[in-house]
């Protein structure tokens, strides 16, 4: 673990020494020891902020997006996991970030933990996380502590992760992982899936009624990037109500989910972003399960690819 | 008649978004042939199938309708080339997910029917509203 | 001179429509169904003529016809009709009309029929010289095939001593219970 | 906003199963409506009147007309509006006939329909702008599909009045179906003796260019500027040299199945269909060539006095702009043997189709006119035609009539008399005689009397061989006796069907086509040589089963129709295409991903950034690209989604 | 489970034994597995379903439902069986109402869903033509037989699995595969009026002597059948139809089995061609005995052939080494090529003559 750090923070130095990068994106410590939160390193003295932990979940393809970086100009380095880079791959696929521009260190992830899981296991506050091979010890502010596997505590989509490799980079840091084999997997829908059409209609109304439309979720999205002008905020065309009622919330999240169709690899960054916890992962991955059942497609696997809905085959074997 | 068997038992409500040249044509067609169709549907004309964001299929569901058809021209036969490939992928998605989303597989359905096929337009849409009707009227609540 | 029964031929339309899938108003009398039909010289009417019939809602002189109790049933007529309709599923269905009606017509297929069905009703299994022996008996021409009586003896190909099948018991019922059904339904 | 709605009765179309009165009285209750009226016919003069007196007297901003279906009368209302001052885009038209009162029987229940349809118009028009066309220059080039009758006819009507015809023709000649008749009906007069000097007068005017051999491939742009890539397929004979003397065809050792002769006699592998062909050129047909098989032989290339035989060569593609396109694909005999085994399906010497029986009759044909069995050559005795193959058979998948088998058998039948004399017995087996044309039922008459042809009312259900003759099992239904014919000679009156190839040249040119492969027009009625695709024209039998009369009149409508289109210099184009607004465009480039015509372009920013824009004269309207922009700032005029949800809300609406 | 299970029906019991014995023994003999239904009843056909549509369902659903006691597949070789449990199947597949209407007459409900098959289509599904070719051991080229499908076997084709109703192949296809000559002829499918048989003496008589007629035109000395009624009305009746018309038809009728049985070696007496009125068995013995004379002058041809070939070969072989030898040495000098050529013609037919 250790030397993947060291390795992130040898690279990032290298790039900014060498004037490859203006700017080198990558994750250091947060308030405490308990969390992990994007850094933005401009000089090579700074490097050793960087860290690499299972707690390095952001997915800073993010500050790729559009109208970032600042200035546009800008030359960066950026650090991306497996799934990360899926998304990086998917803005290059429609040519929304300018690979000439960016110096992209891939790191294989074996899984990043689910803050929510550990916060679950206390009462009081977790301040302090610590790794040891496959231990996770967590403390709170009050000094209890409890040692858990990785194993679980690690968020769900890690599990089976199709793609620990990054798709796209640029230099690679850390041992490869094996390649996962077989069929993708889309864990934890089983249960949704059982239900009839009204309990999971139920279900929607009850998690999109407490959407406060924050856009936490959108604005996070790494390949969201309408910013101001997204439709939901329109109100010419008034395709979603300004209103904040069920319905409507609905839509808003539809109008999320069927605009990064085909280009979103369920990163989970929108689920991790809601600050009222609706559970965001299980449409899109349910989408994306459906659309590999469809077309055999996973979004950002592929530069050379198109999305699949700015694309067709004339043989889609599709409809009737 | 209590009112909630009343709502059970009203005639849906069924929006059909067509394009202008195969679908529509063919409903005129029918028209023209005097094929007999269900009161319940309401016609919407656009140039392309192409033209049609799913959400608006969506947004139709959450204003009130029971069902969704979209009709466009056959694959091959679009007056645009390419409309309908693209719609063919994104309704495909709709359709996969709209269970998902709380509304019955049987309120949706995408298809082709051509400017010279009357009778089709005539099957497909009765057998549609037919579906929808078994099922009654929506009372949905996240769309 | 005949008078034309509008609701005869409609109500006749919607049975041949519900039981056999086939419109006798799609056809339009080219003929090929008689044309083709290897029974036809025996009719009394062509099975375009019949069809006809059915247009106007003659059932009871298509269900006196020897047309219908002698159709073969070889399919020829509906696998060639360029209506593709299933004349022979409707004639199909008139020979059961005309059993549920009791139609008596002066050709031996219902008897015929009859003596089959009761002989399989009683042994489970056919057994075709107590089949051919009462039929020959009750269609009242005793020597009937008697010239084929010999060499299917001497060929080894009847059994002269009926056995009843396992299931005959079975059969019984089903022949009962079905032909019961109808004439309630009929 | 004053919105006026007019409600029309149709007569007792609409008014028969709608109450139009109440509807027009409830409508007046909708928002910014100022004006209703219920009219007996909108469409007529009168009707059309009193809209463009209300549109003064009342003030009207904006029209609803609720009647027959937008493809019917859309044009006529938007330029009735125009002509009182309004925009013809701030009209909007409910279908309340075809969609409605024509599907309907239970008025309330309809009318209440009708309503909806009303509401969901109004709705429409509440947030129409007004439109304006732009113009684009016109190429006055016309490109004819096909060198037949029809294309020869409308090819020679565009010259003669002034323009550059390319006709385009995938065999080696034009002539089409007509060049392999003998005669036609009802004249019996020579058919090359007719076509064969409009033949000439294509491939001699000075506006015609005739390219045979050759395909289109290809259709980009739009009315008044198509693209067309043309192949030109390789007869391994180089034309600009050969001469067409024939020298190679009679040396050529060579055979292959004579198609222009429908198998009746053999050719050589390098082949001229006919002597009259036009342009006279030769095709070596590779599949049987020895060179091109076994690689001997090359006897063509020396015998050649032009030197004009060429191995090497390939496919060649050329691109050509026209401004109008005329279909005149013409149509195929239908592939008897294939689908009726019961006739022999093929296997029987003696069974013919109506075309081959054509070149038999013909004296420039391979028997010289002689009319014989094929099986011993002797002269039959007993010919039998059987009407009806391949038309009017759901079994074989052909529901329709094909028009013109009734009148060429009766002319094939008297043509028998001439050609055997009166010993001969003939046959005819047909359901119902369909002779609708001038002077066709006076040609019956003279068959059945002065030709004495024994029409026989009844189908033929099989055919066999039977001690050297073939069976005819048929039926007279008049009789309702079956029938049996010893036959000699049996002509089977195969029906037409669309030309091979015809689905993927529609789709190509983007036009419709029916479930048999002929090409659909605007309007059966009021247009019915237009394509749904503007500049896109039909002429003859590609349309549906026609004979010689019809589709050159047709073939000469569509010339007209050609005439007036590129009889101006500019054309205006539809205004209802895709506008970005691109102070909302966020560069997500999208749109250029999945328009089919390249029409939104990268365009610069006085920031430096750059923005869609969609190129008005490219653009035609599909609103791919509204339906694909995440941020919806690409709207379709004339069907903006704000358009959209209002009419879906107003639909829904209790 | 899973097995294909036999229903021979009433036919085959006793007037067609022949039928039954030799499927059984084609079937056995090509490795295809299978088992009796147990306790089967009739069929019904075809007086049932020209009665009563539910009593002709009836009697077929309880036939299947013994069947699916013991697999899922079955064979009806009497093609009028065929149908109506085919058509019993169909209807209670499609129709879940119908189903338990049926199951009201029966004792015990049919639950099952077993797919009937027509013989024909058990032999090329389950062994196919070329198994059938390798397990040939009697040569038939000889026999020149006509396929008579009659009505059931191809019509409609929808429900046989022919690809077409008017032009069946699956017993041209059998036949060939047994190695005796099909000769092509059109009355595949018309019908022999076996349904009415008995009661409309006329009609059957009239249209198999049309078959026979036929059949001798086309130049075949037998007709192959697949149908105990086609037999029985071409074989049998044969005697009444020469004494109706007058004629003197003798043609074999054979069941397709009995054929292919024959082809495997079996005898006329394990075919039990003794059993039909018109005796095939001296047509058959003389069919084999030309077969094996045919073939023996076939290998004669092809041996003399085998060997002029050779000589040529070697004559070419040999011009080529002279006109090789004449270049570097002109010693033989004398000997023009041109002479070499009727040097060489001589000495092969030497050869030959020796050979």
């Amino acid at each position: 673990m250790s030397s993947t750090q060291d390795a992130i923070r040898e690279a990032a130095k290298n790039a900014l020494a060498s004037g490859r990068v203006d700017y080198f994106i990558g994750w250091t410590q947060g308030h405490t020891p308990s969390e992990a939160i994007p850094a933005f390193i401009r000089r090579p003295e700074e490097v050793d902020r960087l860290i690499w932990s299972p707690l390095c979940h952001h997915n800073l393809v993010t500050f790729l997006k559009r109208k970032m970086p600042d200035p546009p100009e800008s030359r960066i380095g950026v650090c991306v996991k497996g799934c990360d880079s899926r998304t990086l791959v998917a803005l290059l696929q429609e040519g929304l970030v300018d690979r000439e521009r960016l110096y992209v260190v891939g790191i294989p992830c074996a899984g990043v933990i689910d803050k929510r899981l550990v916060d679950a296991l206390f009462t009081d506050e977790v301040t302090e996380i610590d790794f040891e091979g496959d231990l996770v010890t967590a403390r709170t502010r009050m000094g209890e502590s409890k040692e858990f596997a990785l194993a679980d505590v690690l968020l769900d989509q890690c599990g089976g992760c199709y793609s620990p490799n990054p798709r796209y980079a640029d230099e690679l840091v850390g041992d490869t992982l094996p390649e996962s084999q077989g069929k993708p997997q889309f864990p934890g829908l089983e249960e949704f899936e059982a239900l009839d059409s009204a309990a999971k209609d139920a279900l929607l109304a009850e998690a999109f009624s407490t959407c406060i439309r924050c856009f936490a979720c959108i604005n996070v999205c790494p390949v969201c990037y309408c910013w101001d002008q997204c439709v939901n905020r329109s109100r010419r065309p008034a395709l979603v109500g300004q209103k904040v009622d069920t319905k409507e919330n609905t839509l808003f999240q539809m109008v999320h989910m069927f605009h990064v169709a085909g280009r979103c690899p369920s990163c989970g960054a929108c689920d991790r972003a809601c600050p009222v916890q609706i559970p965001l992962y299980l449409l899109h991955r349910k989408m994306n399960k459906e659309l590999y059942e469809m077309l055999g497609f996973m979004a950002g696997m592929d530069v050379d690819e198109k999305p699949v809905f700015q694309t067709f085959r004339i043989d889609d074997v599709l409809g009737e | 008649m209590t009112a909630q068997t009343e709502t059970r038992t009203r005639p849906v409500k069924v929006i059909a978004i067509v394009c202008n040249w195969c679908s529509y044509a063919g409903a005129d067609g029918a028209g023209t042939a005097r094929l007999k169709q269900p009161y319940n549907f309401r016609v919407l004309r656009v140039p392309c199938t192409g033209r049609i964001d799913p959400l608006l299929a969506l947004k139709a569901f959450q204003k009130g309708a029971d069902g969704v058809l979209i009709s466009g021209c056959h694959p091959g036969d679009c007056h645009y080339s390419e409309g309908n490939y693209y719609a063919r992928r994104k309704f495909e998605l709709l359709d996969r997910m709209l269970p998902h989303l709380g509304v019955e597989s049987q309120r949706f359905k995408y298809t082709w029917v051509s400017a010279s096929e009357a009778a089709r337009w005539q099957s497909v849409i009765t057998e549609f509203v037919g579906h929808v009707q078994e099922l009654g009227p929506r009372e949905g609540r996240a769309l | 001179m005949i008078r034309y029964d509008s609701e005869g031929a409609a109500q006749l339309r919607d049975r041949m429509l519900s039981r056999v899938k086939a419109d006798v108003a799609a056809c339009y009398q080219c003929g090929n169904c008689s044309a083709g039909c290897p029974a036809a010289f025996t009719f009394d009417y062509a099975p375009n003529q019949i069809m006809r019939m059915l247009q106007v809602g003659m059932l009871d002189e298509v269900l006196a016809s020897s047309a219908v109790q002698l159709c073969v049933q070889c399919l020829t007529c509906t696998s060639r009709c360029p209506r593709n309709i299933d004349i022979a599923g409707i004639f199909e269905d008139l020979k059961t009309v005309a059993v549920a009606k009791d139609v008596r017509v002066p050709e031996d297929a219902a008897t015929f029929n009859r003596v089959f069905l009761e002989n399989v009703a009683k042994y489970g299994r056919l057994t075709e010289a107590m089949m051919l022996l009462r039929y020959n008996l009750m269609s009242k021409h005793p020597l009937n095939d008697a010239e084929l009586g010999i060499p299917m003896l001497t060929k080894g190909k009847v059994e002269v001593l009926p056995k009843k099948a396992a299931g005959a018991d079975e059969v019984g019922r089903i022949y009962r219970k079905s032909l019961e059904k109808a004439r309630w339904e009929g | 906003m004053r919105i006026g709605v007019f409600v029309c009765h149709c007569g007792s179309n609409i008014a028969g199963t709608v109450d139009c009165h109440a509807i027009a009285e409830r409508a007046a209750e909708l928002k910014d409506v100022v004006y209703t009226e219920d009219v007996m016919y909108t469409c007529s003069e009168p009707g059309q009147a009193g809209i463009q007196r209300a549109i003064k007297e009342k003030g009207l901003t904006r029209v609803v007309v609720a009647s027959c279906s937008p493809q019917m009368h859309e044009v006529t209302f938007r330029r009735c509006v125009e002509d009182a001052g309004l925009n013809p885009h701030l009209f909007e038209m409910a279908n309340i006939r075809e969609h409605c009162s024509w599907i309907h029987d239970d008025m309330p229940r309809a009318t209440e329909k009708a309503y909806d349809i009303i509401k969901m118009a109004v709705a429409k028009v509440r947030t129409a702008e007004p439109l304006f066309p732009n113009e684009v220059d016109v190429n006055k080039d016309v490109l004819v599909i096909g060198g037949g009758v029809a294309g020869i006819q409308t090819a020679l009507d565009l010259a003669d009045a002034g323009l550059q015809v390319t006709i385009v023709e995938r065999e080696s000649t034009i002539g089409g179906t007509m060049a392999r008749l003998d005669k036609t009906f009802p004249t019996i007069d020579c058919s090359a003796c007719i076509l064969t000097p409009r033949m000439v007068d294509a491939a001699h005017h000075q506006n015609i260019a005739i390219m045979a051999y050759s395909e289109v491939d290809r259709v980009q742009g739009y009315v008044g500027n198509f693209v067309v890539d043309i192949k030109r397929r390789a007869a391994m004979v180089d034309w600009t040299r050969c001469i067409g003397c024939e020298l190679c065809v009679q040396k050529c050792p060579a055979h292959a199945p004579d198609r222009f002769n429908v198998g009746l006699a053999e050719s050589k592998a390098i082949y001229i269909p006919f002597p009259q062909a036009v342009p006279k050129r030769a095709v070596i047909q590779t599949e049987y060539c020895r060179w091109f098989q076994q690689g001997k032989c090359r006897v063509c290339s020396r015998v050649c006095p032009a030197d004009a035989i060429d191995y090497e060569q390939k496919d060649t593609y050329i691109q050509r702009n026209f401004g109008a396109i005329v279909v005149a694909t013409g149509m195929d005999v239908f592939p008897w043997e294939e689908y009726y085994p019961q006739y022999g399906g093929g296997s029987i010497p003696d069974v013919i189709s109506g075309l081959q029986y054509e070149r038999m009759l013909n004296a420039s044909g391979p028997t010289g006119g002689h009319v014989h069995r094929i099986s011993n050559h002797e002269e039959p005795k007993n010919v039998v035609f059987i009407q009806c193959v391949g038309s009017r058979d759901e079994s074989v998948g052909r529901p329709y009539c094909s028009s013109v088998c009734c009148m060429y058998t009766a002319k094939q039948a008297i043509l028998t008399r001439n050609h055997c004399g009166p010993e001969t017995n003939i046959f005819v087996f047909y359901i119902d005689i369909r002779a609708t044309g001038k002077g066709y039922e006076e040609f019956i008459k003279r068959a059945q009397t002065e030709f004495n042809v024994n029409y026989v009312r009844g189908r033929v259900s099989k055919l066999y061989e039977e001690h050297g003759k073939v069976m005819v099992r048929g039926m007279d239904t008049l009789l309702g006796q079956q029938v049996e014919i010893p036959a000699d000679l049996v002509v089977l009156a195969t029906g037409t069907t669309s030309a091979e190839g015809a689905p993927q040249l529609a789709q190509a040119l983007n036009i419709s086509y029916d479930e048999f492969g002929f090409f659909k027009e605007s309007h059966p009625k009021l247009r019915p040589v237009e394509t749904n695709t503007a500049g896109v024209f039909l002429a003859g039998a590609c349309q549906a089963p026609k004979d010689i009369p019809t589709s050159v009149a047709q073939a000469s409508g569509t010339a007209s129709k050609v005439l007036g289109l590129l009889s101006k210099d500019k054309l205006k184009t539809s205004p209802q295409i895709a506008v970005v607004d691109q102070s909302r465009c966020v560069s997500c480039w999208k749109c250029t991903d999945v328009c089919p015509f390249s029409a939104p372009e990268k365009q610069s920013q006085r920031d430096g950034s750059q923005k869609s824009h969609i190129i008005e004269t490219v653009c035609q309207g599909c609103g791919i690209c509204v339906a694909t922009c995440p941020v919806n700032c690409i709207s379709l005029k004339g069907f903006t989604t704000d358009s959209i949800i209002d009419q879906i809300e107003e639909a829904l609406l209790a | 489970m899973g097995r294909l299970t036999y229903y021979p029906g009433c036919s085959l019991r006793h007037s067609a034994a022949e039928f039954d014995i030799s499927t059984r023994l084609v079937l056995h003999k090509l490795g295809v597995d299978f088992v009796e239904v147990p306790d089967w009843t009739c069929c019904g056909s075809s007086p049932a379903h020209m009665t009563d549509h539910l009593l002709a369902q009836g009697l077929a659903a309880r036939n299947l439902r013994q069947a699916a006691t013991v697999g899922d597949e079955m064979v009806a070789p009497c093609p009028s069986c065929y149908q109506r449990q085919k058509d019993a199947e169909l209807e209670i597949e499609e129709d879940p109402g119908f189903r338990q209407t049926v199951n009201e007459v029966l004792d015990l409900p049919y639950e099952g869903s077993v797919r009937v098959l027509t013989l024909p289509e058990v032999l090329l599904e389950k062994s196919g033509v070329e198994a059938i070719r390798r397990r040939v051991t009697t040569d038939l080229v000889k026999l020149r037989v006509v396929p008579y499908y009659g009505c059931l076997l191809g019509r409609p084709s929808s429900l046989t699995g022919e690809a077409d109703e008017e032009q069946p192949t699956s017993m041209d296809r059998l036949l060939e595969a047994a190695g005796a000559t099909v000769q092509r002829w059109n009355y595949k499918t018309e019908c022999c009026g076996a349904s009415v048989g008995m009661p409309k003496a006329e009609i059957h008589r009239r249209l198999s002597r049309k078959v026979l007629d036929q059949a001798l035109e086309a130049g075949a000395d037998a007709v192959a059948v697949a149908c105990p009624l086609c037999h029985q009305n071409l074989d049998l009746r044969q005697v009444q139809i020469n004494a109706a018309f007058g004629s003197s038809y003798s043609v074999p009728i054979l069941y397709v089995t009995q054929v292919l049985g024959l082809a495997f070696g079996y005898s006329d007496e394990e075919m039990l061609l003794h059993k039909h009125a018109v005796d095939p068995r001296p047509l058959v013995a003389k069919a084999i005995k030309e077969a094996v004379a045919f073939r023996e002058e076939e290998a004669r041809l092809a041996s003399e052939h085998e060997a002029r070939q050779k000589m040529k070969e070697a004559a070419k072989q040999d011009r080529a080494r002279r006109r090789a030898g004449r270049v570097p040495s002109t010693e033989e000098g004398g000997a023009a090529p041109e002479e070499a050529v009727p040097a060489t013609s001589a000495h092969d037919r030497e050869e030959e003559a020796a050979g």
